[in-house]
């Protein structure tokens, strides 16, 4: 146990990105390399690009984030819940029923509301 | 030689632009996109995944094959139709040379005539398997069509048989056949009837009833029936929003009158049934099969020698000294039809396919106009598009049907 | 005593690493081979017997091939975003034990690079952190379909992650603990059920965090039939269309990578691991894991392509209540079993 | 949604009349030639028939009522727009220049008819995108080949060729087979020369 | 010529190395999916089970040319399309290939018109031509084949004598096999 553990994960993150930037530079030394401005152009099935490419994102996709880190919290508050799950007994699951159950109705209102809908 | 070496310059799109406001995202979607069937363009504006407006650009496959049909004789320009459509050819063919036909005023023979309809039948099969295949994929169902392809060369190693060419057989000749048919040729093709029927069953096996599909496929690109006429729509497009038109039936050319099928019908007009009636139509294009091969006389002419319009017969070329100055005029000349117009339908795998031809009494038509059914279908696609998501704009384009060479012509 | 320990450990893991790297070239020859053999077809023949050279081939033309940067790309992130996906997929496979302790030259050798009493979770986060280097690189690609694919990515792997971590607090339940090493323990025990006498998998006990679990893996690892954000035919090429040379691989890598470990987390967490009769237990670590990648080259080639909105609808409206029932059932059981009931 | 069934439900037409796809050969007895004539006596030029086809000649100015006519008329009902197209007259007649071609087709009748028009170069024809929405591409695609322009269509550009084509209108008589021009890549001066001879052109 | 020089230097992993790069090279030709006309239905064909050329040669499709190797032009190329077809074969990575798939894409095929392009080798190079209206899938096969040799050519040429005089022993290739096609008029009218 430990931080060992952890080291070892550590050096071994290093060992594959060194790896992967090697392999990089090992490719630097016998690929060809001829931009033109053509080539460099974005791809946009053949039609030459005539519009910024990052426009505003819709924002669904921010209330799915949302929604993610309020559910992700619940995931992270349930998981020494499940661990200590045999201590806890009957207290524990009443209390962690009565969290979830809120959360769900948290769920079943963004439902209602139509967060969950995407046209 | 062009020398490639220097850069090329950056040039700019020329179609013009919409002006999108701040919150959409204009996406191009073709002519090089996996999903277009090929040069197929569509602007799409999206807001999130879902479809603003949806502007279909196409042209990028236009060849000038109606130019090309004013500029040479009746009889040079079949080649060119099998190249128009090219997943059903036979098909093209046959409207050409009935048109042709119609304005010549003469007929094939009866036995021409049956295998005529079994030829264009396996070439709506050969068309309806592309657009299985290529509509699963888009869907996403990868293995479908390497199964749709796989039973298609079978039909493919007929036409070969038949006329020696895979995919643009140049195939019917106007007033009929003038090869014989190849004596294992009925036998092949019962073969293949007898297959193909448990093909389409692994097809359905593997999408009608999958969960995916039906929530890929049900309520998507909804066409109302009033709509659908409003668009000029034909073919399944059509029947699949119920509306009940199939020139075979409608205005049977050929001997359709004589063989018993039915018309499949959709009820809701969305891609599911299309999906639907396209299924069924290949059954009920077996069974036009069967019955033409339990009708079609073993033996008898296949040409209608007898008319003017038509090239004399090899033999005589060689005997007779007035089949041999015809023959010579044919060959050089071309024949000239009376002067007239005339718009000849046929039903072909898409839809309606007519060919409306003027002439004005020489050997080259002065008029010849191919009414395709997929330019014309291909409309109803920003319709279709409203609302939708982007995913289903693949399924879309997927359940039009859509061959650009048709298109574009 | 530390430093030995560290070192024993990191050598393991660099093995463990470059025989991920193998696997994952011929993961590729696998699902090539398996799907053509699936559509009638022969597959890569040509390169080497069986077409076994092929993944090498492809690696060395890749590493050959042009890297091009686009004019209006995000330079830095670009050239970063591919190594960052690529360097933490091999990872989540530090903490599966793959074996009993080794003794050799008489050191402890054992079969697990990292046993971190938090495994799951770890396992969890790296896949969160993946993601970024999906996001990073579609936006800097300067691309619409990298956009969207980007954007699609993570949209759907949060929402499948969810999915994923709370399908396995039944597990957790059961097990006690949130260790690898325990929870295979806790499997190794024997589940008597009148006379039949069955091993303890939790695939038994815990089915339908098991399906949940499957769907959300094959989701996380953007496979078909939810492999929307590369999905060919509306994006051309997702995220990665921007993307050439070596380092497109790597995202192909990451993703081959991210599938043989969510296999073997599956096969840890609810087939029993290495627990197996007659024959070393990595053998049936193995074997379990090849199950799992097969059924999903077996889902390639079945399963139509979900929609977006179905794809959210499905995570959010069925699988995750059906994540939380599972939660409750479990603990109810659980409750009735230690007689707080 | 309602529910689907599984297999969608074949109707059998009824047996049909081999000879009446365009109606009467007579025009008197034709019912639309009769009740356009009646409707419209100014525009009605004349109907012809050829091969049983009937063909209604009308002006121009009155194309759209006339169609719109036949579309609603209960005892016409020409719902379905099979095709426009146009005929460039110019070896065949000294003016108008243009003739006009709409297909209709009754699908409740089962009965094809051809309307035309002519129409000279620089005059315009009524859109039938009010009546028809499927006419759109067909009339884009009349003013892309012909360059006839019809008035009052929502989005008249060019279809088929691209945006910037500027040698006209391929489908015009005097317009060669071959185009004026070879292409030439942007950024080269000439085009690559041809691999193939000349087409000789047969006929007039 | 537009050799880029910067590549040019001897480089001992380079030399020692490029047999294998030749073999990776073409027994890795992923081909850009791209269909213009009639031959790109013969060139899914040649995808699938009946022929699996693909697959067998460890062909791939990729949809994005920027992961491309190999061009097929299956079909006509119209005016309006040729710009598109450019910018495709501009934006494929080095090194990259072309197929000329069918009579259309070599010289113009039967469409001799204003719209059509009269050969694909008008706009971007041609290394290979493959005959046929459309070519069967065999023909394609074989072309995919002669192609394998052009690449290891190549390859070795670069090895022994530099990449200028690979270039332009390629440039030559495609200039013979262009003089094949036929005999070469002004275009007059």
């Amino acid at each position: 146990m430990s931080l060992i553990e952890y080291a070892v994960i550590g050096l071994l993150v290093l060992t594959s990105t060194v790896m992967g930037a090697a392999l990089i530079l090992l490719g630097h030394f016998v690929r060809p390399r001829k931009p033109t401005p053509a080539k460099l152009q974005p791809y946009e099935s053949g039609i030459p690009d005539v519009q910024p490419p990052r426009g505003r994102i819709t924002p669904r996709f921010y209330l799915v984030a949302l929604l993610f880190v309020v559910f992700d919290v619940e995931a992270i508050f349930l998981y020494p819940w499940a661990v200590a799950f045999d201590v806890l007994a009957l207290y524990g699951y009443i209390q962690a029923a009565l969290f979830v159950g809120i959360l769900l109705i948290g769920l079943l209102y963004e439902w209602r509301k139509g967060a969950l809908e995407w046209v | 030689m062009i020398d490639f070496s220097q850069p090329t310059p950056v040039i700019l799109s020329e179609v013009r632009q919409l002006t999108p406001t701040r919150r959409e995202l204009v996406l191009n979607m073709g002519p090089q996109h996996p999903s277009t069937h090929g040069v197929l363009r569509v602007r799409l504006t999206l807001e999130g995944e879902t479809v603003i407006a949806c502007d279909p650009v196409i042209g990028y496959l236009h060849r000038g094959v109606e130019k090309l049909g004013e500029s040479h004789r009746y009889a040079q320009f079949v080649p060119w139709t099998d190249r128009t459509d090219y997943v059903a050819a036979p098909s093209n063919n046959l409207g050409y040379v009935l048109a042709v036909e119609k304005l010549c005023g003469l007929q094939a023979p009866e036995r021409a005539q049956y295998w005529r309809m079994i030829m264009a039948e396996l070439a709506r099969l050969a068309s309806h398997l592309v657009w299985l295949g290529t509509h699963a994929l888009d869907i996403g169902a990868l293995s479908v069509s390497l199964y749709t392809f796989r039973d298609r060369e079978l039909i493919l190693d007929i036409f070969e048989k038949f006329c020696g060419a895979r995919l643009t057989t140049n195939m019917m000749e106007i007033g009929g056949f003038s090869r014989e048919i190849p004596p294992d040729l009925p036998e092949m093709v019962r073969e293949f009837c007898r297959y193909f029927p448990k093909a389409i069953r692994q097809y359905e096996d593997l999408l009608t009833e999958n969960p995916i599909w039906l929530a890929r496929t049900k309520g998507v690109g909804i066409i109302e029936p009033e709509v659908a006429i409003n668009y000029g729509l034909t073919g399944a497009c059509l029947r699949g929003s119920g509306v009940n038109y199939d020139v075979r039936k409608a205005m049977p050319y050929l001997l359709y009158d004589r063989v018993e099928f039915d018309v499949p019908l959709g009820t809701h007009g969305d891609v599911y049934d299309r999906y639907l009636v396209r299924i069924e139509e290949m059954r009920q294009s077996i069974r036009i099969i069967e019955q033409c091969l339990e009708q079609v006389p073993t033996d008898g002419p296949l040409m209608a020698y007898e008319s003017q319009y038509v090239i004399p017969p090899h033999k005589n070329v060689m005997t007779t000294a007035e089949d041999m100055q015809r023959h010579f005029i044919w060959v050089i000349k071309g024949f000239s039809p009376p002067k007239g117009e005339v718009y000849h339908a046929v039903e072909h795998s898409k839809g309606e396919l007519g060919y409306y031809i003027v002439s004005d009494g020489s050997p080259i038509p002065y008029r010849l106009r191919i009414r395709s059914p997929d330019f014309v279908n291909l409309q109803s696609l920003p319709y279709m598009a409203q609302g939708a998501m982007l995913a289903d704009i693949v399924a879309l384009i997927g359940t039009i049907d859509i061959v650009l060479g048709s298109v574009d012509r | 005593m530390d430093w030995q320990r560290l070192l024993v450990s990191y050598a393991v893991g660099f093995v463990l690493l470059n025989v991920l790297l193998g696997l994952m070239a011929y993961m590729t020859w696998f699902e090539r081979r398996v799907l053509a053999r699936m559509q009638h077809r022969v597959g890569p023949n040509r390169t080497g017997p069986f077409g076994l050279l092929q993944p090498i081939a492809d690696g060395v033309k890749l590493l050959a091939k042009e890297d091009i940067v686009p004019a209006n790309a995000d330079r830095l992130v670009f050239l970063v975003a591919p190594l960052l996906s690529f360097a933490l997929a091999p990872l989540g496979a530090a903490v599966i034990p793959f074996g009993e302790t080794l003794h050799l030259f008489g050191l402890e050798i054992p079969l697990l690079v990292a046993d971190i009493n938090v495994a799951v979770l770890y396992v969890l986060a790296l896949g969160s952190i993946g993601v970024y280097g999906i996001i990073l690189g579609g936006y800097a690609s300067g691309n619409r379909y990298s956009l969207l694919g980007a954007l699609r990515s993570t949209a759907q792997v949060i929402s499948y992650e969810l999915v994923l971590g709370l399908s396995l607090v039944g597990v957790f339940i059961l097990a006690g603990s949130l260790s690898l090493q325990d929870i295979l323990r806790e499997q190794q025990r024997a589940l008597v059920i009148g006379s039949l006498t069955l091993p303890n998998w939790y695939i038994l006990s815990q089915p339908l965090a098991f399906a949940l679990f499957l769907i959300a893996a094959v989701a996380e690892t953007n496979r078909a039939p939810f492999d929307l954000p590369e999905a060919e035919t509306e994006l051309v090429a997702g995220y990665f269309t921007e993307y050439s040379g070596f380092r497109f691989s790597f995202y192909f890598l990451a993703e081959y990578i991210n599938m043989i470990v969510v296999s073997l987390l599956a096969a840890t967490l609810f087939l029993g691991g290495i627990d197996g009769p007659f024959v070393d237990g990595v053998w049936w670590l193995a074997l379990k894991a090849l199950f799992f990648l097969f059924f999903y080259v077996w889902l390639r080639a079945t399963l139509p392509r979900f929609r977006y909105d179905q794809l959210m609808g499905l995570a959010w409206k069925v699988l995750l209540p059906l994540a939380l029932l599972n939660i409750g059932l479990t603990g109810l059981v659980r409750l009735w079993g230690i007689g707080a009931l | 949604m309602g529910e689907h069934q599984s297999v969608p439900t074949p109707t059998v037409t009824s047996p049909w009349d081999l000879t009446g796809y365009w109606g009467p050969t007579d025009p008197e007895q034709h019912p639309a030639v009769r009740l356009v004539h009646e409707r419209f006596p100014d525009a009605f030029r004349e109907a012809t028939v050829f091969r049983d086809e009937m063909t209604i000649h009308v002006d121009r100015r009155a194309l759209r009522d006339v169609v719109a006519f036949l579309r609603t008329h209960p005892e016409l009902r020409y719902n379905h727009l099979t095709d426009i197209t146009a005929v460039d007259m110019l070896y065949l007649r000294e003016r108008p220049r243009f003739d006009i071609v709409v297909q209709l087709y009754s699908i409740p009748r089962r009965q094809r008819l051809r309307v035309k028009c002519s129409v000279d170069d620089g005059e315009t024809v009524p859109s039938l995108v009010p009546i028809f929405a499927g006419a759109t591409w067909l009339e884009r695609e009349c003013y892309d080949m012909f360059g006839v322009v019809f008035e009052g269509h929502p989005d008249l550009r060019r279809i088929l060729l691209p945006e910037n084509w500027e040698e006209g209108h391929p489908l015009r008589k005097d317009y060669p087979l071959r185009g004026y021009r070879d292409y030439v890549q942007p950024g080269f001066d000439s085009p690559a020369p041809r691999i193939r001879g000349t087409l000789r052109r047969p006929g007039p | 010529m537009g050799v880029n020089t910067a590549q040019s230097h001897p480089n001992i992993i380079t030399t020692a190395a490029d047999w294998v790069f030749s073999w990776a090279r073409r027994s890795s030709l992923w081909w850009l999916q791209f269909g213009l006309a009639c031959c790109a239905i013969e060139m899914i064909s040649s995808a699938m089970p009946r022929f699996d050329l693909a697959e067998r040669f460890g062909m791939l499709y990729r949809a994005s040319p920027r992961q491309a190797d190999l061009m097929i032009v299956a079909g006509t190329v119209t005016k309006k399309m040729a710009p598109v077809v450019r910018q495709l074969y501009d934006q494929m990575a080095d090194p990259k290939w072309v197929i000329s798939m069918g009579s259309c894409a070599n010289v113009g095929g039967p469409f001799d018109t204003y719209a059509v392009v009269q050969g694909v080798d008008q706009v971007i190079p041609v290394d290979i031509y493959v005959p046929g209206c459309p070519p069967v899938p065999e023909a394609l096969y074989y072309g995919v084949l002669e192609l394998q040799n052009r690449i290891i050519r190549y390859e070795r040429l670069k090895q022994r004598y530099g990449l200028e005089a690979a270039e332009r022993d390629r440039q030559e290739q495609r200039e013979a096999a262009r003089a094949a096609l036929g005999p070469r008029s002004s275009g007059v009218r």
